[in-house]
């Protein structure tokens, strides 16, 4: 299936801002995650504490809603899902 | 200087993130209602903390989203007759507005805490970054 | 409408007791300071309580002594940076300005912070008031 | 002694803005209200409460400064001071 990836602020200089990313049917939020560091070091280091740990301050969103990442990174992915990867916010 | 005219709806809400700049003009007499005796404005500034310019960043339809929520929000929770926000991405100089908020309500308190609601709020929860760009580093605040 | 070109000292005050209208892009212009992040507005505006007009009557001197002092006592209380305050008199209609108070900060706490306590001092200690005019009534309130 | 007498607001339509007022050497603020009071039934009515008595919403200010209205009635007026008769303020 194919799910669009987007990532702004710090994430989008190591990730690109927006990419589609080709997944196994059946593939989680943590499968996606998993790819990324796989295929991009600045990206595992930026976002995980240790391996399948991610750093605490990461936010996701998942068609644009906020999932939490501690909990719902077995949630599973369908075909068009949009997910971002997101620093903290810092506006205003 | 350019200026974005807003085009709220006949409520007098509007919300916008742009490039443009704005004018708080504008935005105060869209808002402006017969039945609303106090108008609050929030307007946030690119501050000089050594810095050259500042980079904001805005992840666009969820941030309108929340901004939306969050308008709403205040809207009922302090009984304002309209609220406009516009929040500017892009490549801003010391000095130049980074976001303005709005609040018309009937009486002064509603006014003041519905604005102050709204801009923790957007601080708080609105995905949009800032990067301030030095002479020498940059960094993502 | 008329606007007045607010004229303020190198540091950014301005207190103006005027029968013409103003800008808040131009208070706000005046205001800026590079060190300032924050800029809170409070507007008050004749508010549609079934009146026809409003007049407003100063004890201009005694009230322009009052709103420095006022002006002094909030710049230090809340680091303020710049404040500009214009509060106009005459005869107004409905939606019509009345008075404008903005407070620069570095920080949003002490603009919101500022521009709350100037506008409670100036109604309840100005030598300013106002007269509703209905279809059939006057009344001081 | 001349003063200058200045009412605002609700005082103005019955006194008038500004006026001068020849006065006794060594009169008092509280001799300048009676004054007004004797020759003026709108006023008396409008500020005293009864005879002697101001309403205790009335304010005054000498020389654009407050006073208490019910401590200083007795304080000497002097050549060219600027008296002011004021209903509670309601600016903003």
């Amino acid at each position: 299936m194919l799910v669009k990836v987007m990532a702004f602020a710090s994430f989008r200089e190591i990730l690109g801002r927006e990419r589609e990313l080709e997944l196994k049917a059946g593939s989680t939020v943590g499968d996606l995650l998993d790819v990324l560091a796989s295929t991009n070091r600045r990206f595992k280091e930026a976002a995980f504490e240790e391996p399948g740990q991610l750093r605490e301050w990461v936010l996701l969103m998942i068609n644009k809603k906020r999932i939490d990442p501690f909990q719902d990174l077995g949630a599973e992915l369908h075909e068009g899902d949009e997910i971002a990867i997101l620093p903290p916010v810092a506006g205003g | 200087m350019r200026y974005s005219l807003p085009s709220p709806g006949a409520d007098g809400r509007l919300i916008k993130i742009t490039e443009e700049d704005f004018s708080l003009d504008e935005m105060v007499r869209a808002a402006k209602r017969n039945d609303a005796g106090a108008v609050v404005t929030f307007l946030g500034t690119v501050r000089d903390d050594g810095i050259v310019e500042m980079e904001l960043e805005a992840y666009r339809e969820a941030a309108q989203t929340m901004l939306e929520h969050i308008q709403e929000e205040a809207e009922s929770r302090f009984n304002l007759k309209s609220v406009q926000i516009i929040h500017r991405i892009g490549l801003l100089s010391v000095g130049d507005n980074i976001v303005a908020i709005v609040c018309a309500a009937g009486h002064r308190d509603e006014a003041f805490q519905g604005c102050r609601y709204i801009i923790e709020e957007l601080k708080s929860k609105v995905p949009i970054w800032k990067k301030e760009i030095g002479k020498d580093e940059e960094r993502w605040v």
